[in-house]
C-alpha cells in the first residue's frame, strides 16, 4: 500500500489553482489512494443498513435500487424537515470564500471540490433544483442541477473526503458547518447502501461487542491484564482493574483503540496507573466490556446509528448507578 | 468521541436521572458543567486532581520528551476542551511548546483521518489532509526540537504516527495520560529505569 | 404548522415588520401636499415677461448649481455679468438679483427647502431679505 | 457555468432591469405603474417573502445543540472560560451574536494560507481585507438606507438630519458629497473584483453571486448620478415617496427618468431578496452553530423527534458471550443453567422497542 503513495516531495507539489472549466462541468474521476473501499455487505446486514451488496467504487454500476433518486430526494426532504441547520445552511451561503483555504483537505490536495463551500454546493445544487422555485425555472444559472448518477458518485467521493472537523465553521460569518452537511449527506447515501468499509465494519463490531474493533469480553480482560504485566515490569506495582462491577461509583470508558494498538496502549497503561494510585485514596472505578468504546462510528453513518451505538453507555451506568469518566476520541 | 458525548448524548439517551451527579471522590469537586450528561472528560478529572495537589508527579521522568499538543477537532470545536489537557501536560513534563497560534485550539487542524477515514487504502488522502497539522509540528520540531506530539484522541493516536513518519520523521505520538503514567510516583514502586514504552529514562541510558 | 422556538422567531419577525413599515405609522397616514413656491411678489407681478435666469425646470432642480457657479465666478474672476437662457444679462448676485424678485424667502425658498429637509448655507453669509430691510 | 457565462447572464439581467425602468420613466402613462404599483408590489413581496422564508426555517426544529465552540468551555472553576466564543448562558450568547452581527466577528478571524513549495512550508497570515470591505459595504449600505428616510418620513427626524450632516461633512463643491454612497460603490467594486480576480473565488461564484452585486452597484451609481450629475427634482421625488409611505400615492410630473430606473432597481432588489442568498440577513440570527449555548452537558437539550431505536441490549450481549465472560472471571447476570428459551424471548422483546 505504502509504496503507492507519492513521496513527500511529489506530494507537496500542490496546485491550488482551479481548472478552467466550471465546477459543474468538470467531471469527477475517482482516484485510487483518495477513496476508501466500499462497506462489507455482511457488516451492513448485521446492523440492518439498506442495500448490502458487493460493489467497488471504480465500478460503473454501484448496484443501486431502481428508485434511488426518489429515495435520496425523499430522504433529503425528511432531513430538511428535521434539521433547521440543514435548511439554513442550504439557503444562506453567500460564497464569500472565507472557508476555502481553511480545510486541511483542500490545503493538502488543491482539489477545488474540497473547499468547504464547494463541498456544500455539491448538495446545495441538488437542493436548489428540487426545493427552490428559482432553481426549478432557471437551473444552472442559479447553481441548480439534477441528481444524476454522476452527481451521486461525486457526493460519495467528496463527502468521504471531509473529516467533519468543523474548522470551516469557525471562520464562516454565518457559522455554516460543513460537518453538519457532510453528516447528513452521508446519511442520505447510507439510504442507498453507499458507505465505506472503515466505517461500516467498525459499526457492526461496535454493535455486537460494544467496541469498534470487535474485542470480545474475555479478550478485553486479557489485554488489560497484559498492560498490568507491563506496568509491573516498569514500576514493580501491579494495578488491579475491575470489569462490569455493579455499584462502582465511576464507570470508565476509553476508545477501544487504546487497548489495541501502540501508542494508545501506553495511554491505557497511564489510566491504569492513575486509577491504581487513586484507589488508596478512595476511588471506586470500573471498566466495562459492554460499553467498551469511547468513539462512535455510528455518527459517521447516521444520527440513528449514532444513537444505537451510544446506548450501551447509559445502559451500563444504569446497572452500576455511577457517573462516568471518559477518555476521548476526536473524529471517532 | 467528545462531540457526541458533549452535544448529542444527553439529548439522545437522556435524561440520566438514575445516575449520581459527577463528583470527584478525591477532591470533592462537583463537575457542574457535566451535571446532566454525567460524563466527565478524563483530563477534566485529572486536571482537577493536580490542581488540588492530589498527585505526586515527577516531571523529570518525561525529560527525554519535548512535547507539543495537538487539539483534536471535536473536543476543541464541539466542546471547548482546550486548557484542561494543557494543564495536565504542563504538570507532567518540563518541556512543552505550542504550535503556531493559527494551528491550535479552536483553529486546530485535523489529523487527516477523522470521521472514519483512517483506512489503509486512502493513505494519500490522509497524508494530504494531515499536511497542515504535520507542517505545524515540523515547525516546532525544527524550532524547539519537539519530539513528542501529545493528543487526547484515540483516532489521533492511530492516525498521527504514520503521518509523522511521512512528513516529520523524529516525532512520536502519545496520549496525555501516558505522560501522567510516567510521571506519577506510586507508593511502593521500584526505581523506574524505563518509561512505559521500555525506553530508558533520562540518566538511565546504558553506557556503551 | 408547528413553529419551533416560536416565541423568539415571532418576536424577531415582529421587529422586522415594525422596522420596515416604520414610515407608515410615523407619518400617521397624513398627507403633506408638496409645496408650491409662491411667486406673489410685487416685483414679479410687475414684470412684463415672467422669466427667471434659466428655464423653470432647470431652476427647479439645478438652482443650487447655478448659485454655486455664480459665487465662484464673482469671487475668483471678479465677473458679475451672466447671460440668461433668453439672452438677457443678469448681475450675478443672490441678494441683488434673485432676492430682488423672490423677496418672499419664506414662501419661496424655505417652502421647498423645509419640505425636502435641505438647509442651504446661503444665509450663513448673506443677509435674508428681512434683515436687509 | 464558467465565469464569462455567469457575468454575461447577470449583466443581461441587470441591463434588462435598467431598460425596463427607463421605459417606465420615459413613458408618462407608465408612471403610476412604476411609481406606485411596482413599489408596493415589491415591498409586499419583500416583507411577506422574508417572513415566509423565516417561518419556513422555523418549521424545522434544532434537534441537537451543535454550537461551534471557538474557545475554552466552562468547566472547572479555576479554568477561565471564553464566554464570548463558548457561551454557556443566554446573555453570553447574546454577546456573541451581537459581535457576529454588528462586527462580523467570525470573518475577523480570517486567515490566508500560503504554501512555499521550495521548503514545503505552510503559513497562515491574518487577512483582514474581506472583513474590512464587508463591514464597509454593509455599514455604508445601512447609512444610505437611513439617509433615504428623509424621503419617507415627515417631518424629517433629527437623527436622519444629523446622520446626513455627518455623512456629508466633506463639503467638496455643491451639493456636499455623501461619503456613504461612494464607500458603498467602492466596497461593491472590491467584492466584485475579488470575485473575479481570485481564482478560487471565480470558480465558486454563480450568476446569483454577481447579480446582487451588479444590482446594488447600479442602485448606488444611479443614486450618485442623480445627486451630482443629472439633477432631479427632489421635491417631486419626495412627493412621490412620501405618498407611498403615507399610503396616499401621488405621481408628480416632471421627475427625470433616471429616478424611475433607480426606483425600479430598488424594487427588483426588494423582490429578489427573500428568494436569494441575501436572506443571510435573517439566517444569521437563526444559525444553530452561533445562537446556541455550549452547555449541553450541564442542561439537557430536547429533541422533539427523538425516537426509540433498536439497540444491542446488555442481555443480548451477555447471551452471546456468557461462556467466555465466565471463563474470563467477569460477573454475569444469569448463570448458564438459567439461560434458555426464557431469556431469548426476553431479549427479543427488548429489541423490539
Amino acid at each position: 500500500m505504502a509504496d503507492e503513495v507519492p513521496n513527500p516531495q511529489e506530494m507537496i507539489n500542490i496546485d491550488h489553482r482551479p481548472p478552467a472549466t466550471g465546477w459543474m462541468d468538470t467531471p469527477t474521476v475517482l482516484r485510487k489512494g483518495i477513496y476508501c473501499y466500499a462497506g462489507n455487505p455482511k457488516s451492513l446486514e448485521y446492523v440492518g443498513l439498506p442495500n448490502p451488496r458487493q460493489w467497488h467504487p471504480e465500478d460503473d454500476d454501484w448496484k443501486l435500487p431502481e428508485n434511488w433518486v426518489e429515495i435520496v430526494l425523499d430522504g433529503l426532504r425528511d432531513r430538511l424537515d428535521r434539521f433547521r441547520s440543514l435548511k439554513i445552511f442550504m439557503d444562506i451561503c453567500v460564497r464569500c470564500g472565507a472557508c476555502a483555504d481553511k480545510c486541511h483537505y483542500f490545503i493538502g490536495s488543491g482539489d477545488p471540490k474540497n473547499m468547504p463551500v464547494l463541498r456544500a454546493e455539491l448538495l446545495r445544487s441538488v437542493y436548489r433544483k428540487d426545493y427552490s422555485l428559482a432553481g426549478k425555472i432557471l437551473g444552472k444559472t442559479v447553481g441548480a442541477r439534477k441528481l444524476t448518477y454522476q452527481v451521486l458518485k461525486e457526493w460519495w467521493y467528496y463527502f468521504f473526503q471531509c473529516s467533519e472537523c468543523r474548522r470551516c465553521s469557525v471562520f464562516c460569518p454565518y457559522g455554516i458547518d460543513t460537518a453538519e452537511i457532510t453528516i447528513l449527506a452521508r446519511e442520505l447515501m447510507n439510504l442507498l447502501g453507499l458507505n465505506i468499509d472503515w466505517i461500516a465494519t467498525p459499526v457492526a463490531n461496535c454493535y455486537r461487542t460494544g467496541n469498534h474493533l470487535g474485542i470480545q469480553p474475555h479478550a478485553y480482560v486479557d489485554m488489560l491484564d497484559f498492560f498490568c504485566d507491563e506496568i509491573e515490569d516498569v514500576t514493580g506495582v501491579r494495578p488491579k482493574p475491575t470489569f462490569n462491577r455493579k455499584g462502582a461509583e465511576i464507570l470508565f470508558i476509553t476508545p477501544s483503540g487504546d487497548v489495541f494498538a501502540d501508542p494508545g496502549t501506553y495511554t491505557a497503561m497511564g489510566y491504569l496507573i492513575l486509577f491504581h494510585y487513586l484507589e488508596q485514596m478512595g476511588l471506586d472505578i470500573t471498566w466495562s466490556t459492554y460499553a467498551s468504546e469511547g468513539g462512535n462510528f455510528g455518527f459517521f453513518t447516521s444520527h440513528e446509528m449514532m444513537k444505537r451505538l451510544n446506548a450501551p453507555r447509559p445502559s451500563a451506568w444504569g446497572s452500576s448507578g455511577s457517573w462516568a469518566a471518559n477518555a476521548a476520541t476526536c473524529g471517532g | 468521541m467528545w462531540r457526541v458525548i458533549h452535544q448529542y448524548m444527553d439529548t439522545m439517551n437522556g435524561p440520566t436521572d438514575f445516575m449520581e451527579d459527577p463528583v470527584n471522590p478525591i477532591t470533592g469537586t462537583r463537575f457542574e458543567n457535566a451535571k446532566s450528561t454525567k460524563m466527565v472528560h478524563i483530563t477534566e478529572f485529572t486536571a482537577d486532581l493536580i490542581r488540588h495537589n492530589k498527585l505526586k508527579l515527577d516531571k523529570s521522568r518525561n525529560d527525554n520528551l519535548v512535547v507539543t499538543f495537538h487539539d483534536s477537532c471535536n473536543p476543541s470545536r464541539g466542546m471547548g476542551l482546550l486548557d484542561e489537557p494543557r494543564y495536565v501536560i504542563q504538570n507532567t513534563c518540563n518541556h512543552f511548546y505550542e504550535m503556531p497560534p493559527n494551528t491550535i485550539r479552536e483553529q486546530t487542524f485535523c489529523c487527516g483521518s477523522g470521521s472514519g477515514l483512517n483506512a489503509g487504502e486512502n493513505l494519500e488522502l490522509r497524508f494530504r489532509g494531515g499536511l497542515p497539522r504535520a507542517n505545524a509540528v515540523r515547525h516546532v520540531h525544527e524550532k524547539h526540537g519537539v519530539n513528542m506530539l501529545a493528543c487526547v484522541c484515540a483516532i489521533d493516536r492511530a492516525a498521527l504516527p504514520p503521518l509523522m513518519e511521512y512528513w516529520v520523521p523524529g516525532v512520536d505520538v502519545t496520549g496525555v495520560h501516558e505522560l501522567v503514567g510516567n510521571a506519577l510516583v506510586l507508593d511502593g514502586e521500584k526505581e523506574r529505569k524505563t518509561d512505559l514504552r521500555g525506553e530508558p529514562l533520562p540518566g538511565m541510558e546504558e553506557e556503551e | 404548522m408547528k413553529i419551533y422556538d416560536a416565541g423568539k422567531v415571532i418576536a424577531g419577525l415582529i421587529i422586522f415588520f415594525v422596522v420596515f413599515t416604520f414610515p407608515v405609522y410615523y407619518n400617521h397616514g397624513k398627507v403633506e401636499p408638496a409645496p408650491k413656491p409662491s411667486l406673489e411678489t410685487e416685483k414679479i407681478q410687475s414684470l412684463y415677461e415672467k422669466n427667471c435666469v434659466e428655464d423653470k425646470a432647470t431652476m427647479r432642480s439645478g438652482h443650487m448649481l447655478l448659485l454655486d457657479k455664480w459665487r465662484d465666478t464673482v469671487v475668483r474672476d471678479r465677473l458679475r455679468s451672466y447671460a440668461g437662457f433668453k439672452g438677457t444679462r443678469f448681475e450675478m448676485s443672490l441678494s441683488n438679483t434673485c432676492m430682488d424678485c423672490h423677496s418672499n424667502k419664506e414662501q419661496f425658498c424655505d417652502a421647498c427647502h423645509n419640505y425636502a429637509g435641505v438647509t442651504p448655507y446661503c444665509w450663513e453669509c448673506h443677509l435674508t431679505p428681512k434683515e436687509m430691510k | 457555468m464558467n465565469v464569462w457565462m455567469s457575468l454575461i447572464v447577470s449583466l443581461i439581467a441587470i441591463g434588462a432591469v435598467v431598460v425596463v425602468g427607463a421605459i417606465g420613466g420615459l413613458v408618462p402613462a407608465l408612471h403610476p405603474v412604476f411609481g406606485v404599483v411596482i413599489p408596493y408590489a415589491a415591498l409586499a413581496v419583500f416583507i411577506l417573502g422574508f417572513i415566509w422564508r423565516v417561518l419556513r426555517w422555523a418549521k424545522s426544529p434544532v434537534p441537537f445543540p451543535i454550537a461551534t465552540t471557538a474557545g475554552q468551555q466552562k468547566s472547572l472553576p479555576w479554568i477561565k472560560q471564553d464566554k464570548l466564543e463558548n457561551p454557556s448562558t443566554r446573555w453570553q450568547v447574546v454577546d456573541r451574536m451581537i459581535l457576529e452581527i454588528v462586527l462580523f466577528r467570525s470573518l475577523f478571524r480570517n486567515t490566508r494560507m500560503e504554501l512555499y513549495k521550495e521548503n514545503g512550508k505552510l503559513t497562515y497570515g491574518w487577512q483582514l481585507w474581506l472583513w474590512a470591505f464587508a463591514l464597509a459595504f454593509h455599514y455604508s449600505f445601512l447609512v444610505v438606507v437611513l439617509r433615504h428616510l428623509r424621503f419617507f418620513l415627515d417631518p424629517i427626524p433629527l437623527p436622519v438630519t444629523l446622520l446626513e450632516s455627518v455623512d456629508g461633512f466633506l463639503q467638496v463643491g455643491l451639493p456636499s458629497v455623501m461619503i456613504s454612497g461612494f464607500v458603498l460603490l467602492g466596497a461593491v467594486g472590491y467584492l466584485l473584483v475579488r470575485r473575479l480576480y481570485v481564482p478560487f473565488m471565480r470558480y465558486i461564484s454563480l450568476p446569483s453571486d454577481y447579480f446582487p452585486l451588479f444590482l446594488i452597484a447600479s442602485i448606488a451609481a444611479t443614486g450618485i448620478l442623480m445627486r451630482y450629475v443629472v439633477r432631479v427634482d427632489v421635491v417631486g421625488v419626495r412627493e412621490l415617496t412620501l405618498g407611498i409611505a403615507t399610503l396616499n400615492p401621488v405621481v408628480p410630473d416632471g421627475i427625470n427618468f433616471l429616478f424611475y430606473i433607480h426606483l425600479f432597481l430598488v424594487c427588483v432588489l426588494l423582490a429578489y431578496f427573500p428568494f436569494s442568498k441575501l436572506m443571510h440577513l435573517g439566517g444569521i440570527f437563526m444559525s444553530p452553530t452561533r445562537n446556541l449555548r455550549g452547555n449541553s452537558r450541564e442542561f439537557r437539550h430536547v429533541n422533539p423527534w427523538n425516537y426509540p431505536v433498536k439497540t444491542h441490549t446488555y442481555d443480548e450481549y451477555e447471551e452471546e458471550f456468557r461462556d467466555r465472560m465466565i471463563e474470563a472471571g467477569l460477573p454475569v447476570e444469569k448463570q448458564p443453567a438459567e439461560s434458555g428459551s426464557a431469556t431469548d424471548t426476553e431479549s427479543a422483546e427488548d429489541s423490539a422497542e
